[in-house]
């Protein structure tokens, strides 16, 4: 174990990775000699050499499907979208070319591709640079879209996204590059579409992923310490695959669900899983399921504006205690139904 | 489309090929013979789509047997080709069975792509045809990383990429193009321009219509050829892959024609009356044919023993797609992922999302005017 | 009333438009001398000339780009991007530009851009082209998105969008063009935003848009002769804005729901439909809502893995017996709470 | 970096310009003042930024005063102009009050774009500044649009568009191109090249570097022009602007420098040593200043003045957008459309899509152990 934030823990990853394999290369938008926008690939540039840290021109769809192409033939291309925002560009090439490539002709070829992206807000940058549009992937079948949380789990969703055989959606978040935690030293890649129950709990399943799941951890133990509440957090992880039985399995347990998300609510990364819970846990569930997401406007760059506009804790905490009371409404369950693990 | 002939015949004449003459007139004949070939498949495919044994789009190469033939024979085996969506004679000629090109346009088991794919979207790693596409321009970047690919591994394959006229207006030609001819990758662009997008003529969607002139935007060597020549095609795409091979990407068009709609079910009503009878003179096998048969490569005979044999390829093809099974309903989720990971969706429209469960013990006793 | 194709509705409306409004003009790939891949717009270009029938190159990042330009100065561009496939190359011109440039702007241009596009699938035109992503808009603030099933609805509904200062995305349906009904000849556009019940029913709320809206009513039609069920049909009809207020009232009706989509499940515009009454009709369910989406996978050629990946009609009934199960097995609801139109 | 200087040097000389002496003058000095405003006004901003008044990215035009003088000048109040991110300097130049440029900056309400847009997205219709925009050559398209506009409704307005060296790679520039130049739009394309992306030399963004000549594949007419001098600048804008007045549209590209780091925030480092003490030299103001001073046009008494002048506005922009107030949050859900419409969206992430609903009449009473 080694505590290190969470840029770090992708940094080591990126260059052990290619390291241990050849076939691994970087490739993104001054990623070498301005070392990353975000400074993920600082000083791979010199140990590497600019064939294996290759700076593009500005042409997301381009060097995207430069990738998808190098890939096909049997590279391993990580490449960086500076953030999520400018993917868009190169949508077409991910979701027509990289996640269909495989099935549309028959299995005959496979992207092993990993495209590595912030999604975040809350910097002012406005309304064209403050989206999270995970979505997009999430959708796609042929897509495996991963969103750790912590240090531990970028880089172990890292070492599983480079070595997977299908295009991953490496989803990285602004706000979370310079949090700190513990670092396994193992190679222990993570598995892809599982979710985790980071902290166990009996009186409502508090779901989340990338940033917000480190939110609601937070809230968690905070709400521990403070009302004595019983919190159980559940990290989605995997977007896609998404990991409903765990969902479901906590909701029979705790038969109330809040979700966050830092995307906008209507149609939002969080509909699903509402939805999923409102259909797998129907018997058990006590209030409807909370959702707790961006206001659905373009983000305006004035900061009490973006402010007002973004979850913060406070939200998290009067949805939790808006959904317990709602559970407080009804009448006591059974002993026979009632905190039985399923 | 007038325009579309001037081109053709403004094109640099061919140096006659350097071979031994007997070789060289196998060659020819063999060209022939290739064109005949795509020829008589097309208008089979186009037989089957009426008959609805073909489904989905169906756009042929008729008009472009010449073009096709002259470009694969510049090929390697070893080197790679991306195409698009009118890809059954490139497919041919990589050297696919004919009845594994027809029997995916029938959606079969036996088919190039399983039957996943359909006549847009052919692909065979043996051959290296890395894939015809529907997305118009979606080749250009992959083409574009199968060359990188390549100059990463130190080989000297190259990838050769077609695209159509209407396609050259697209972003993704002009980041492919500036990407390959920065890094000095192995690869060809090639311009199949045959006039026409659907309807839409190269006047009216490129404000330079010498298309191949685009390449000075990236520095990139770039040349036009007679589309209706294949020995002329040949020659400049033998130079435009060496090129590639020594690192200097290359830009090709070729001039040609499209001698039916844009896809089986286009009656191509646009086109004017005077076109469409220009067409009629507008035939590269019937050009060809004849120019062999006056050099006296061809004669009578021969094309008449071309033609029976082709006629036999094509039938066999037919008959062979029409006898492989169609796919397993239960194969339906075995192409999502290379990789499978746990909770990856395998439900049909029709299966619920979680199995019913059972009502839940120890309240259904107790409920009474339950509200849910 | 004249009973017309969904075609030639869109057709009229258009024409109608364009002779009422000089601003009103057509851009989009092969609309004037191909008179359109699906025809919509047949003898346009005729009739007005290529300066209000403007065929484009192909690229859809500029035509659209250009279309949201020409809204900016006061015009009202009706762009088709060919199908809904191809939209994804514009996607950041719209979503980036046409969705923002009102609010980042602070409410100083308007865009008032339609963007008509037909979705579908089922005509074996394999993994790229036969995706619906109507999602990637509906998602959007800035956008507003609206799904008619019927002729009228094409009509009314493209006479709002025209109408609207906002970039509409206008979907269309290829299974839908050739199907019939009634039109009323009157000038009278739909509110964009508000969902229709377009049968009334009190045993089950069956859900649906676009084509599916259309098998909604003629399952519930066919399931009244048969087995007497009296389902109230919901066309949403509006996707952005979405009317949750007529879904709930109509669950607390009947109690139970099934929503039809043609995407994807995982996150599919069912997802949030199912959320939205899981919550808002959470006392009143009786049994999880019932999603029925295309299986998700890249759509393969083949006609049977095509139909086994498209829902069909049986699946449709299937879930519907399913869910008026579900329901038979929980007590019967008192009188007072039942059949009470809320 | 050194072959910016090398373009600017081999850039063709300007003219003098043809009017009386006087009134040259007269236009020389407006020009060092506005360069001299774009410069304090930029410095200004940096130190809002540091001091965090202003937030998210911040891009200035510092060395790139002479440009946004030249191209501004060469423009009509009618005409139109897209920018991009790095657009303070055009904003003034259009003749915003810095007032509202500062305060936009500081994201309040009297900000050009309300407080919504901040540094990168700054519009005023009345000024017919079409806007800055965060995305790279997301302007392009709308530029061309706007152009197709004014064809449309058939006046003689332009528009102008700017970009940087680095956007020339994106798709965006080659289908915006291609489509002004085939429809005859009357529109400018400009691109300012700085040399750099953020960190990538043009040498390494683009296979044709000279990126003037990129209007060739669109036969589109282009020059070069050295973007340090503003009579040079000004001289070539108005060509380019008359020819796209007469539909016919036009590349320029200006050669300057980046003086600073991508954004306020960038230290640059990936600049080499050399590079940062040739970049101490070069100067456009110190150069035109010293230009107008030899020639007897300023003199270090009109250069105090001029400085203590713009020094007064720019003093007074910030005290402005100090006091500006920030907008309030019941303003949130003004801007999402601007035709209402029901059902449209408006909690805030702490409200719940639904109020809780009160316990259904008629359930509460009977239900025991309900299960949900
Ligand atoms: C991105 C995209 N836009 C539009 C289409 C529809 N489309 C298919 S083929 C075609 C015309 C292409 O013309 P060209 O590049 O000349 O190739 P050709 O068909 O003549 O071989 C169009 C517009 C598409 N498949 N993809
Ligand atoms: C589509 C997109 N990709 C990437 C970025 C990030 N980005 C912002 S500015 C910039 C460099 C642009 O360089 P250039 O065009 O030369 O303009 P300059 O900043 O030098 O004025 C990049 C890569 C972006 N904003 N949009
Ligand atoms: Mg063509
Ligand atoms: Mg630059």
């Amino acid at each position: 174990m080694t505590i290190m934030t969470y840029r770090q823990a992708l940094h080591d990853t990126l260059r052990a990775e290619m390291l241990r394999d050849e076939r691994v290369f970087l490739m993104g938008e001054e990623i070498g000699v301005f070392e990353g926008s975000y400074k993920i690939t600082a000083g791979l540039l010199k140990e590497f050499g600019d064939k294996r840290v290759r700076d593009t021109p500005i042409a997301e769809e381009g060097f995207a499907g430069a990738a998808i192409g190098a890939a096909m033939l049997g590279l391993r291309p990580v490449i960086e979208m500076m953030t999520i925002n400018f993917s868009m560009l190169a949508l077409d090439q991910i979701i027509n070319h990289a996640a269909k490539i495989y099935g549309m002709f028959g299995g005959q070829a496979r992207v092993p591709l990993v495209i590595r992206t912030p999604g975040g807000g809350g910097q002012q940058l406005g309304a064209t640079h403050s989206q999270n549009i995970e979505l997009f992937y999430a959708f796609v079948p042929g897509m495996k879209v991963v969103a750790p949380s912590t240090p531990a789990d970028a880089k172990a969703l890292l070492l599983a996204a480079i070595r997977d055989d299908d295009p991953v959606l490496f989803l990285e978040n602004l706000g979370l590059y310079n949090t700190k935690g513990d670092v396994p030293d193992a190679d222990a890649p993570a598995e892809i579409g599982r979710a985790s129950v980071t902290r166990p709990g009996n009186d409502l399943t508090l779901i989340g992923y990338s940033r917000m799941a480190h939110v609601a951890s937070e809230v968690a133990a905070s709400l521990a310490a403070s009302d004595g509440l019983d919190i159980e957090v559940v990290d989605l992880r995997s977007l896609r695959p998404l990991d409903r039985a765990t969902l479901v399995e906590s909701v029979k347990k705790t038969h109330a669900a809040v979700v966050l998300e830092d995307d906008w609510l209507t149609y939002g990364i969080g509909a699903e899983v509402a939805a999923s819970i409102s259909d797998g846990a129907f018997d058990y569930l006590d209030a409807p399921v909370r959702r707790v997401a961006m206001a659905e406007v373009p983000m305006p760059y004035a900061k009490p504006l973006e402010t007002a506009a973004l979850p913060s804790r406070d939200d998290v905490i009067g949805a939790i205690r808006q959904t317990l009371a709602a559970v407080g409404r009804r009448a006591p369950r059974p002993a026979a139904a009632n905190g039985v693990a399923q | 489309m007038a325009s579309q002939a001037r081109q053709r015949r403004s094109a640099p004449q061919a140096p006659p090929a350097q071979d031994a003459a007997g070789e060289r007139d196998g060659q020819l004949r063999a060209f022939y013979r290739d064109m005949v070939l795509i020829r008589r498949f097309e208008e089979r495919a186009a037989r089957a789509y009426t008959d609805a044994l073909v489904g989905g789009y169906c756009h042929l190469n008729l008009g472009e047997e010449a073009a096709v033939v002259g470009l694969m024979s510049a090929l390697r085996p070893t080197d790679y080709l991306f195409t698009n969506y009118r890809e059954h004679g490139y497919a041919l000629l990589r050297g696919i069975d004919p009845n594994r090109v027809m029997a995916e346009l029938y959606g079969r088991v036996d088919g190039v792509s399983k039957g996943w794919g359909g006549s847009m979207h052919m692909f065979d790693m043996t051959h290296r045809l890395l894939g015809g596409y529907g997305i118009v321009g979606g080749q250009l970047p992959l083409a574009t990383g199968a060359a990188l690919a390549i100059d990463y591994r130190g080989g000297d394959d190259v990838v050769l990429c077609t695209l159509g006229d209407g396609t050259a207006a697209i972003g993704a030609f002009h980041e492919s193009l500036n990407i390959a001819a920065l890094w000095n990758l192995p690869v060809v662009f090639v311009i199949i321009n045959n006039g026409l997008g659907m309807g839409t003529t190269v006047a009216h969607s490129s404000a330079e219509p010498d298309l191949y002139k685009r390449g000075a935007a990236y520095r990139m060597a770039s040349a036009r050829v007679d589309g209706f020549d294949p020995v002329a095609v040949r020659e400049a795409a033998v130079k435009a892959v060496e090129a590639a091979r020594g690192g200097r990407p290359y830009l090709l068009e070729v001039v040609t024609e499209r001698l039916r709609g844009h896809s089986v079910v286009d009656p191509a009503k646009y086109r004017t009356a005077d076109e469409v009878e220009r067409l009629k003179h507008e035939d590269p096998i019937q050009i060809f044919g004849s120019k062999l048969t006056a050099d006296g490569v061809l004669d009578a005979d021969a094309i008449a023993a071309i033609e029976a044999e082709v006629a036999g390829v094509v039938t066999a093809a037919a008959d062979f797609a029409a006898r492989s099974p169609h796919p397993e309903v239960a194969t339906l989720f075995d192409y999502t992922y290379a990789t499978p990971v746990p909770n990856d969706s395998r439900r049909l429209p029709g299966q619920p999302l979680f199995e019913p469960l059972p009502f839940p013990a120890g309240t259904a006793a107790t409920s009474a005017g339950v509200s849910a």
